[in-house]
């Protein structure tokens, strides 16, 4: 894939590589939460995006969870959509063009219910015009069958990965469930099997009880925690696998600004996804955006990939405050 | 459609009851592309708690570039909502959603209950607006008691539409349901119904359409994230046995494409 | 262990069981965010907490980490205290004393650094007056030998509480840690190695950065995060626990008020322990409680055992708002 | 040692410069138990976020069950609580930490750096009020500029203590560093020191104490979330290889109980 990637003199040098694929900028919009980008389109210039990942599609259409699906909860929100989507067909044949028309790398999360429908799923993606990449879920709580396995078992998620890989023509990033014991375990074995990139993280499995019915407040019972909640949870697991594998991670969980995101950057990430922040500020990713060129700026970077993983750990400063 | 993210600046806060309130806001491109049904997403706080943005009706539009809310408090949201003062600037987000469906030809009746009436002036006004005559029209408007109802009425009457009121506690109008008395007006063949309320008193006006053949749109609820078709959260059961999304596909509907209970 | 429960007959029966030691009421606090309880004296009036749960306690006392330990994020705190104690031999000389004359259930939460020392600490705990109970902490994310080790294998988590249980004289509650794949195997680990009961949660593993020095913003580099952003997470976990086990559950994560308590217990929770809540309102448990007899006034519940994983699975309420 | 935990009333805001702000507040327990030194814990908002208390010192009390914080707006906390209106209640828990030991048979030489007055008003109006005679004593101040200053000095002037400046910018009194100052003024052998400000601040005064063999003591700082002994959260490296916590053992210390890196 080629894109032509607008590159103003004056501005910072902001792109980064996920495997074969340039990106313009670090910043990409994370799936589920940012629909077919269409929806955004009057809110905010989509051809900045450094790359736009679309709702999970599945082989088959799917219907998803009964109401109520999401429940906000303290920095933070619930979510059971249970991945309702138009499948992979209708998928390519009615949001694709759309999506290739705006000239950025589009990456197609995927999650099926086994191997087979994963293979299959790729199988379709590949040769499709104008997709650049396949993100592979294999952490969505929300759908009893498969789901949950793949993402908690280094075996599983390492056939998952060579499943895609087979089939795929395009970079593959593997999306890491932040629900188990072990992150670096499940991230070295999907390296194995091929991924060209880990993201990470999924939502943390949640649930929030509705006193005065006593009742679960989503019909699902669970769901995925995302937001500003789980940062802390996420920028720990970005640093524990960034120090473990060799291909880039990608970083995702309760990023609303650049600071956020620069964060993530020096925790590892070679680039971020912007998620529930969408919902709040339908023009968060532009402005996370804008504000990592402008610290680039401030700090005179050549280029941005300088500070990936450019945590200090040599000594601690203690906190004197600001007296 | 295009949709704006504004930071509207409090015109006015008008405290009605305890816990009613308008607030008018000036957000010029959101009220000049506004049409009556639609609703504003308002980020309540500028802070990460609460997170999410708070969906309102737009309960009337003005010239001058300023829209107005009509709410409740009911919870941690509209409880900040509640507290904003003039000259303050909120984040608003609109016009979302799919609105009323004109009918110019024909005799409506307009059914607001509660915090439903909230959308019920937008569309009064603009049927008042564009309609020829308004003589066979009608607005009902229920509510609890008295004074949840009655800084509201002077808007509705000075459009001349014939305005019925129904109280639960009798405090004024007719003491009962809204839904009896619009058992007492005549629904002509041809007319349509809008209805937005509690879900029983919209199951209620379904009822009374459907056994008149009568076409009724309803403006409905969801809990929602993002209001504008990305989360995909609003979902709403339909009666094709799919769910249909509350933030695009409605607000408002024909009461047939939904599921009643009453 | 005998106390004498104060009982006003005109307000609700708030007494639950934790295996074979009575509580006035569900409310404890939780161990590391309350102290030896004398810090609040002043705040509160403890001698209606239905028990309290001690600072961690070693077999050796234990300097902790180096400074900043604690940080602050949306809607919680990480902390990397590091176990900071007086160890187990100053804490019966120098804090019991205080405590027992408290007259309420003081639980003490223990750790070691190896099966020998868990027993070890139970053994001298053994037969000191006023201690009523023992929650073994299997899940302490800031100290590097033992800790997380235990908590995330379930022979392990088992062994822990054989060998505490083996010279226990009262009632052994296991702390969970929530940084694992799947709580529930975890829990029935425990319970078939003789646990009393089940604690949890303990702090998610996490991490903050300090963008301006670009440095760790723990010394520690990871904390334990605590407070309402986990709440969803503690809550799915105690529901999922506690319909695999049938040893009482006591919930903890995030709790700041009665509607949270009361969401715990129809989640399957048997008491709760308030943990970062103490530092916010420093009345928080006494609150809580107040709150939680009010909820079983207004009610009109016999018992508030009656809640006691009392959730609502029927069928589901949409939600269908306020208008 | 008691505490309490008091909804405060604010009854005065002052703002000095863009980010300099003085809040009066009626919490008449904490106010009557406070000695110079000590700090409250102030819960800045209702919510969830952000969470923790944030401590403050006691900038001065008043017989009317008032006490003074002096701060500066440096992050999220003390930006919500710049924007705090008159009458409003804000949480207060206090009087927490040892203070100083007051000296009232010699000569006290007070000096404060920027943020760091804070306290040293309170202790300042003590050492005024139980001592004899205050003529052989010093009060020094050093800020970034003028107006930094200006606005508390006449706190301080009314107590007729000897109070000398310093500003970085020249702008106010010594174009330089308090410590520069303090090597002007004469320190008798038996006086006392006490000092509060930036760490690089204190460190050269201790050094000069320790060159003169006099006892200096300091208020440190450190990141808190209880306040009161409950986290151990906020420790700090103690002279002994161990360490103290600066909310319990402190926020005052002898200096050569603490680590000073100059
Ligand atoms: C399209 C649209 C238009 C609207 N227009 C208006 C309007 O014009 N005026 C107006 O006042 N309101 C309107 N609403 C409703 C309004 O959005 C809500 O009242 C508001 O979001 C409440 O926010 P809150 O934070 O105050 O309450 P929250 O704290 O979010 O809770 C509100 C109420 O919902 C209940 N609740 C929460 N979760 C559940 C659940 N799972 N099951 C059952 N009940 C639950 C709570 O108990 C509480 O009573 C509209 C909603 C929509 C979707
Ligand atoms: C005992 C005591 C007394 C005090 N008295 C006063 C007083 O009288 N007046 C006054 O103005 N302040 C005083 N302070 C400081 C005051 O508590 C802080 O300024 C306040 O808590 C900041 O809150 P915030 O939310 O505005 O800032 P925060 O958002 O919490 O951050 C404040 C600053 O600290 C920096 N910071 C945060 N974490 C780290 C880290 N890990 N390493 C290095 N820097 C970090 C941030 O960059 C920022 O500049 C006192 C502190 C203590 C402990
Ligand atoms: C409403 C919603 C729907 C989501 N749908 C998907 C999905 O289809 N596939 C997927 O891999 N992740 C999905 N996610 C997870 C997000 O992509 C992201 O990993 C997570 O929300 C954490 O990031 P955040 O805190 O920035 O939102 C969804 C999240 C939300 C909130
Ligand atoms: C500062 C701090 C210290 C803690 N120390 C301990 C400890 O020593 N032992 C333990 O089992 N848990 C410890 N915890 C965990 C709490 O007991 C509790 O499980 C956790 O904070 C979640 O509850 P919360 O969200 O209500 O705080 C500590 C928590 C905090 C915030
Ligand atoms: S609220 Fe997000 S899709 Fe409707
Ligand atoms: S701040 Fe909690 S112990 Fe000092």
């Amino acid at each position: 894939m080629e894109f032509v990637i607008p590159r103003d003199e004056n501005l910072p040098d902001l792109r980064v590589n996920i495997g074969s694929l340039e990106l313009a900028n670090p910043v990409m919009t994370a799936s589920g939460t940012f629909g077919y980008a269409r929806e955004f389109e009057g809110l905010m210039n989509l051809h900045r995006l450094g790359a736009v990942i679309v709702k999970g599609i599945s082989l088959y259409p799917r219907a998803g969870n009964p109401p109520p699906r999401i429940v906000e909860t303290a920095c933070g929100m619930l979510n059971a959509i249970g991945l309702q989507n138009v499948g992979v067909d209708r998928f390519i044949t009615e949001k694709m063009p759309y999506l290739q028309g705006l000239n950025i790398p589009v990456i197609v999360n995927i999650l099926g219910d086994s191997l087979a429908e994963y293979e299959e799923i790729a199988a379709r993606l590949a040769g499709v015009p104008g997709v650049a990449g396949i993100e592979v879920n294999i952490s969505c709580p929300n759908v009893k069958k498969g789901g949950v396995a793949f993402g908690t078992d280094p075996a599983m998620a390492a056939a998952v990965t060579a499943s895609v890989k087979k089939k795929a023509e395009v970079p593959v990033m593997v999306k890491l469930s932040p629900n188990v014991s072990d992150i670096t375990v499940i991230a070295r074995a999907v390296e194995e099997a091929g991924a060209d990139a880990i993201s990470l993280i999924n939502t943390l499995i949640g649930m929030a009880i509705h006193l005065p019915t006593r009742r679960p407040a989503l019909a699902n019972i669970i769901g995925g925690l995302s937001g500003p909640a789980i940062k802390p949870v996420a920028l720990r697991m970005v640093y524990q696998v960034a120090r473990v594998v060799s291909i880039p991670v990608v970083g995702i969980g309760g990023i609303e600004s650049a600071e956020d995101a620069l964060e993530f950057m020096l925790a590892g990430a070679t680039a971020v996804q912007i998620g529930t922040a969408n919902f709040v500020n339908p023009r968060a990713s532009e402005d996370v955006l804008e504000g990592i060129g402008a610290y680039a700026r401030a700090e005179k970077l050549d280029s941005i990939r300088s500070i990936i993983g450019g945590l200090r750990l040599d000594k601690h400063v203690p906190d004197m405050r600001n007296l | 459609m295009t949709q704006y993210q504004e930071n509207a600046t409090v015109a006015r806060i008008e405290q009605f009851t305890n816990n009613n309130f308008r607030l008018t806001l000036l957000c010029p491109q959101i009220a000049a592309s506004a049409t009556p049904g639609q609703f504003v997403m308002i980020r309540v706080g500028n802070g990460k708690d609460p997170l999410l943005r708070r969906p309102f009706s737009i309960h009337q539009t003005s010239s001058g570039g300023r829209i107005q809310i009509y709410f409740k408090v009911v919870g941690r949201g509209t409880e900040i909502l509640a507290q904003v003062k003039k000259d303050q600037e909120i984040s608003v987000l609109g016009p979302l959603g799919r609105g009323f469906q004109l009918n110019l030809s024909a005799p409506v009746i307009i059914v607001g209950g509660g915090l439903g009436i909230a959308p019920m002036l937008f569309l009064a006004k603009e049927n008042y607006r564009l309609k020829r005559s308004c003589a066979a029209d009608f607005v009902l408007l229920g509510a609890r008691e008295k004074n949840e109802l009655e800084h509201l009425l002077a808007d509705f009457k000075c459009l001349g539409i014939r305005l019925l009121t129904a109280t639960d506690d009798g405090s004024l109008g007719h003491h009962g349901l809204v839904t009896e008395i619009m058992q007492s007006v005549s629904l002509p063949v041809g007319s349509t119904v809008y209805a937005c309320g509690p879900e029983p008193m919209m199951a209620g006006v379904n009822k009374i359409c459907r056994s008149l053949g009568i076409p009724c749109q309803v403006s409905v609820e969801s809990v929602m994230a993002c209001g504008m078709g990305a989360c995909l959260g609003c979902s709403r059961p339909a009666r094709d046995g799919g769910y249909t999304h509350v933030c695009v596909n409605g607000p408002v509907y024909d009461a047939e494409e939904l599921l009643w209970s009453l």
